[in-house]
């Protein structure tokens, strides 16, 4: 089990820095330049680990990054990554939905934590608008989970990864609901236009701002290992999970390159301009959605 | 100061251990390493003190494209590894650098372009803009030219990556040696008044205009 | 005004920022993102250029004058050179107003790719600054074939220009201006109808059009409000007077609407640079030849010429007296009071998002506020 | 032009200087009613910049106001001469908003004193303890070899004026040897074929 465990974290942790790459990679295609390598962010965390660092604000500040790496680990360790075997499970069956959820919070919790003590006040800006960000960002996420929690009539990712083996994939049967969870996806992966905590010509580098060194490379590494565990889950959740590593990949990139196209043409919002419109349309759909299942089934 | 604390990636404590275990040359590969990491990431706040900053967009964007070779940009430098002082610096311009370039992690490093920062350049009689940069700071790169081009500051980017790999000692090393040199420096020319502070209203002054 | 600021945390927004146009400051003073107060501060890039051009030749000061403005050169060289041509009473050939206006519609062109890239990347839109600061550096390597410059031409001399034109540069010229417009219909579907730039930039930074022409607010500032005035059409200059072209308006004043007269005036600049190459006369004396150029004496005068910079007019006060150095030399460009008294008030009661949009929209270019 | 006529009348003279610019002169004492009466009766709404120049020799500062219309067709400049001691002037920036940044640069710049100006602070310097620095009796390089100490040349640096004079020299050496070679030449000549010079001679 442990042994599983810490697999599964280094699987992460390289999918998810190679996926970072692949996203520094393919944006900079676009831009119409070569950009950097794959394996930049490795680089880049490994330089970062090596780096001194001379600023201290107390304990909470320090916590910080331990708590939202703590947060990362352990929605990583709740998402099952293989759907036929036992492999990677790891403790899957322990927790589910709900609890998943509610880690999903800790990160940034734990963030606003430590920028507090930090007393940036571009970092309080930067915690206060992602934690503002977060309202209109949960709110069709939640709704999608839910709708797909009664169709499946359980809370154990498990049981609705086997649900969709006889009934279809959810993106087909619950598209609604997909495309509301999507676009609320965007704004977990802190792509545009929902890129408001971190935007450089407001607020520098928001939540960051402080963090350097060792601190900043925890960060960038549990920003890999939370992104992979979210696309696992949205693979999980609507296209019926992956039996091998080559449909986990490929499943989990597509979502990826999705996220980045539409990142890549928009500018950002305004923070009370992205609430104003997570609440509006993707929440529509997803109540849309979720009242096909209620009432259609 | 114990050396190496800082010029190495491992402390002296973990060095011992490796010498004890017979594993020197461990430390000596994982410094090499680290050093060829260090090269291979370079986060660099570009602080546009003067005209080369026309010079940075090019750089950065997709026809010279200084990202291939891990160099990117960074708002705040907290995070930086490299500052880059794009020409001349005026006397209140040097000390928001000095502020800045402390605030910055070691290792650091200091690249410089234009002629300006080397020796006063075009503004050799200006009465506002300081003729000797690396009096007050440790620069670690100076990009010629009035502008230098692009290329010629991906050339630098290429030397300050070459001086990493091979450890050569850096700027920060030696404005750690020599603190009080460049301190009493910056304070010869800056009056004193080096750290904007906070206590004082440091952009409503009415200091001068005394006929 | 005391109350409001009571519970207000203040920042300052520069002079290393990611989201200001250069080298300068502004202090705010924040109700949560509300802005309160702002307050400019500018001397980071003073160089006290006046002084400097006090202590040179006419010849020594021309090498200097384009650096007051640094994504803009032009107009200063232009400006300098009017104001001794001005003083001196020269008066230079057809050929060299030609290219004087051809290499003054090229650095406009240039401009406003870097202003585009700006004000995309003020939002975050981080695509259109990596096309549009490439497709300005197209026009910077024409602007290195022809005078020896990337940024800083020096070429513009008074009396004339430094050069000729090099052989088949108006083919090149005009090939780049086809790929241009091309990009241009790129540009306009991706940037200036992206529904996110017109969410963020409608209604944001409204110039009252009451204060422009009172409080001297120039170039696209004054022309999002409606006020159809240009200096090439009003005191024409060079050849702008043989040339046809159009001062495109719009009415709203906000963001969005400078962005918007900025892009045709970049259609405008095209076409002005065709008829330039259609017209352009193939023989001709380039510089005129001032007499004892390196010991030349400015007249005991003063002079006050304007140009059309891409931001606005930029505007030269030039005294001689008499004697070989220049008197006094006062550059006002539109930064300063764009960058004073317009942001200072257009930046109260709104968001700390806004203002690098703000900013860049004003076109302020810290380099020219305090030379 | 009709603004001649208007300031006729208050016996004032509408030089023009070149196209589109034109010069008005006028007593320190009158200069704010004349503005005035430029902005509320002539309809020239625009300031366009407000200019000091030092006249260090006759010992006064000369101040221009350039002002434009609404038509911004034209300019013109309005031009006093104040004392350069104890230099005042009086505020515009209660009429012209943007006059107040102009003069607090003025005021750094020149020592010019607004009386009534809200903010005077600094504008573009920072604990400047010297004259004000565009004042024509301040020596900006006196100043910079005060405060900064150039970088010493390198060895193999050369003198540009030295090294233009060695070239000049060098040329008009080679230009005296080439006549000499040439002169030589052409006296060899005349020694080897004498018959041809007698035959010229004849």
């Amino acid at each position: 089990m442990i042994f599983q465990i810490i697999l599964l974290i280094m699987l992460a942790y390289v999918v998810g820095f190679i996926y970072f790459g692949l996203y520094r990679n393919i944006t900079a295609r676009i831009q119409g330049r070569y950009g950097p390598t794959v394996y930049q962010s490795f680089y880049d965390s490994i330089k970062l680990f090596s780096k001194n660092n001379t600023v201290s604000y107390g304990w909470m500040f320090y916590l910080g990054p331990v708590i939202m790496a703590t947060g990362a680990v352990l929605t990583l360790v709740l998402v099952p990554v293989f759907s036929d075997s036992d492999f990677l499970r790891s403790v899957t069956s322990q927790g589910n939905l709900f609890v998943l959820l509610y880690l999903m919070v800790l990160g940034p919790l734990g963030n606003a934590l430590a920028v507090g003590t930090g007393g940036n006040p571009f970092g309080v800006m930067g915690v206060v608008r992602g934690l503002t960000r977060l309202i209109g960002l949960e709110l069709p996420f939640y709704i999608a989970v839910v709708g797909l929690i009664i169709a499946a009539n359980s809370s154990d990712i498990v049981h609705i990864i086997d649900v969709q083996k006889t009934a279809g994939l959810n993106i087909i049967n619950h598209p609604l609901l997909f495309i509301g969870a999507m676009i609320s996806m965007v704004g977990f992966f802190g792509a545009s236009p929902f890129d408001i905590p971190g935007a450089p010509q407001e607020v520098y580098s928001g939540p960051r701002t402080e963090f350097s060194g060792k601190f900043l490379a925890l960060l960038m590494s549990q920003g890999s290992l939370f992104a992979f565990a979210k696309l696992v889950l949205i693979v999980d959740l609507f296209l019926g999970g992956a039996d091998s590593l080559v449909m986990l990949v490929l499943k989990t990139f597509t979502i990826f390159v999705a996220i980045i196209f539409i990142g890549i043409v928009y500018g950002r919002y305004k923070v009370e301009q992205a609430v104003d419109f997570l609440m509006k349309l993707p929440t529509l759909i997803a109540v849309l959605g979720l009242a096909r299942i209620v009432w259609f089934g | 100061m114990e050396s190496g604390f800082y010029g190495s990636s491992l402390d002296g404590n973990l060095k011992c251990k490796f010498e004890e275990s017979g594993l020197a040359n461990t430390h000596e590969i994982m410094e090499k390493a680290v050093r060829w990491f260090r090269s291979r990431s370079i986060f660099v706040v570009a602080y546009g003190t003067g005209c080369g900053a026309i010079e940075m967009p090019p750089t950065f964007t997709s026809r010279y494209d200084a990202e291939r070779m891990g160099v990117v940009g960074v708002a705040t430098p907290r995070q930086a590894d490299l500052i880059i002082l794009s020409g001349y610096l005026a006397y209140k311009t040097l000390r928001r650098v000095i502020r800045t370039y402390e605030q910055m992690q070691k290792p650091r490093y200091i690249m410089t372009l234009g002629s300006c920062p080397i020796n006063g350049g075009m503004y050799w009689d200006s009465y506002n803009t300081i003729k000797k940069l690396d009096d007050y700071l440790p620069i670690d790169v100076s990009v010629t030219g009035c502008m230098p081009r692009p290329e010629a500051v991906i050339d630098g980017f290429v030397l300050l990556q070459e001086r990493i790999r091979n450890g050569e000692k850096a700027g920060w090393e030696k404005y750690d040696e020599n603190f009080e040199f460049y301190k009493e420096n910056q304070k010869r020319v800056l009056g004193g008044h080096i750290d904007p502070s906070y206590e004082t209203d440091w952009y409503n002054l009415k200091s001068g205009g005394k006929a | 005004m005391k109350n409001d600021l009571k519970n207000t945390i203040k920042i300052f927004h520069g002079p290393q920022h990611p989201g200001i146009t250069g080298n300068m400051s502004v202090e705010l003073d924040l109700l949560g993102e509300t802005i309160k107060r702002a307050q400019t501060h500018v001397g980071y890039l003073h160089r006290g250029f006046e002084k400097l051009v006090e202590r040179r030749t006419v010849v020594q000061a021309f090498t200097i004058v384009c650096r007051i403005c640094v994504p803009e050169p032009d107009p200063n060289e232009e400006n300098f050179a009017r104001a001794v041509e001005n003083l001196a009473g020269l008066e230079i050939s057809e050929k060299a107003k030609y290219i004087r206006t051809m290499v003054l519609e090229m650095q406009r062109l240039a401009t406003m790719f870097l202003w585009m890239g700006g004000q995309a990347g003020s939002i975050g839109l981080g695509l259109i600054p990596q096309w549009s600061v490439c497709d300005r550096d197209y026009m910077l390597d024409l602007f290195e074939e022809l005078t020896g410059g990337r940024v800083y031409h020096m070429y513009a001399f008074p009396g004339g220009v430094r050069r000729d034109l090099p052989e088949g540069f108006l083919d090149k010229l005009s090939d780049l201006l086809d790929y241009y417009e091309k990009r241009i219909i790129v540009y306009n579907n991706t940037f200036f109808d992206n529904v996110i730039f017109k969410k963020r930039a409608i209604g944001v930074g409204v110039v009252n059009r009451d204060e422009v022409l009172k409080n001297g607010y120039v170039g696209q500032t004054m022309r999002a409000c409606g006020i159809q005035k240009d200096v090439r059409k009003d005191m024409p200059y060079l050849m702008y007077d043989k040339l046809d072209f159009d001062i495109p308006i719009q009415q709203d004043g906000d963001v969005y609407a400078r962005a918007i007269v900025r892009r045709d005036e970049m259609l405008q600049s095209i076409r002005i640079l065709r008829q330039i190459i259609k017209q352009m006369p193939k023989e001709g004396d380039i510089l005129q030849k001032i007499p004892k150029h390196r010991k030349f004496k400015l007249p005991a005068d003063d002079t006050y010429v304007q140009t059309e910079s891409a931001r606005g007019a930029m505007s030269y006060y030039m005294a001689g007296d008499g004697s070989e150095k220049i008197r006094r030399m006062q550059v006002r460009g539109p930064s300063l009071v764009h960058a004073y008294t317009l942001l200072e008030k257009l930046l109260v009661d709104s968001e700390l998002a806004d203002v690098a949009m703000t900013m860049n929209s004003l076109g302020i270019c810290p380099p020219e506020i305090e030379r | 032009m009709d603004l001649a006529s208007k300031l006729e009348k208050l016996s004032l003279e509408l030089v023009q200087k070149q196209d589109y610019l034109y010069s008005v002169t006028i007593d320190f004492e009158r200069l704010e009613s004349l503005l005035l009466s430029f902005l509320n009766e002539f309809g020239y709404i625009t300031l366009d910049s407000i200019n000091c120049r030092d006249d260090l020799e006759d010992g006064f500062f000369t101040i221009t106001y350039c002002l434009q219309t609404e038509e911004r067709d034209h300019v013109v400049m309005i031009q006093t001469k104040i004392q350069r001691e104890n230099a005042s002037l009086p505020t515009m920036h209660t009429i012209w908003p943007q006059a107040e940044i102009m003069e607090r640069e003025m005021h750094e710049m020149f020592g010019v004193d607004f009386p009534g100006h809200p903010t005077l602070i600094d504008f573009a310097l920072e604990y400047w303890d010297n004259m004000p620095p565009l004042r024509r009796d301040f020596d900006t390089l006196e100043y910079v070899n005060s405060m900064n100490p150039f970088r010493e040349q390198r060895n193999d640096a050369l003198d540009a004026k030295e090294e233009m004079k060695k070239k000049r020299e060098a040329k008009k050496a080679a230009k005296l040897k080439a006549q000499q070679e040439a002169e030589a030449k052409a006296a060899l000549e005349a020694q080897n074929n004498p018959s041809d010079e007698v035959k010229n001679e004849e």
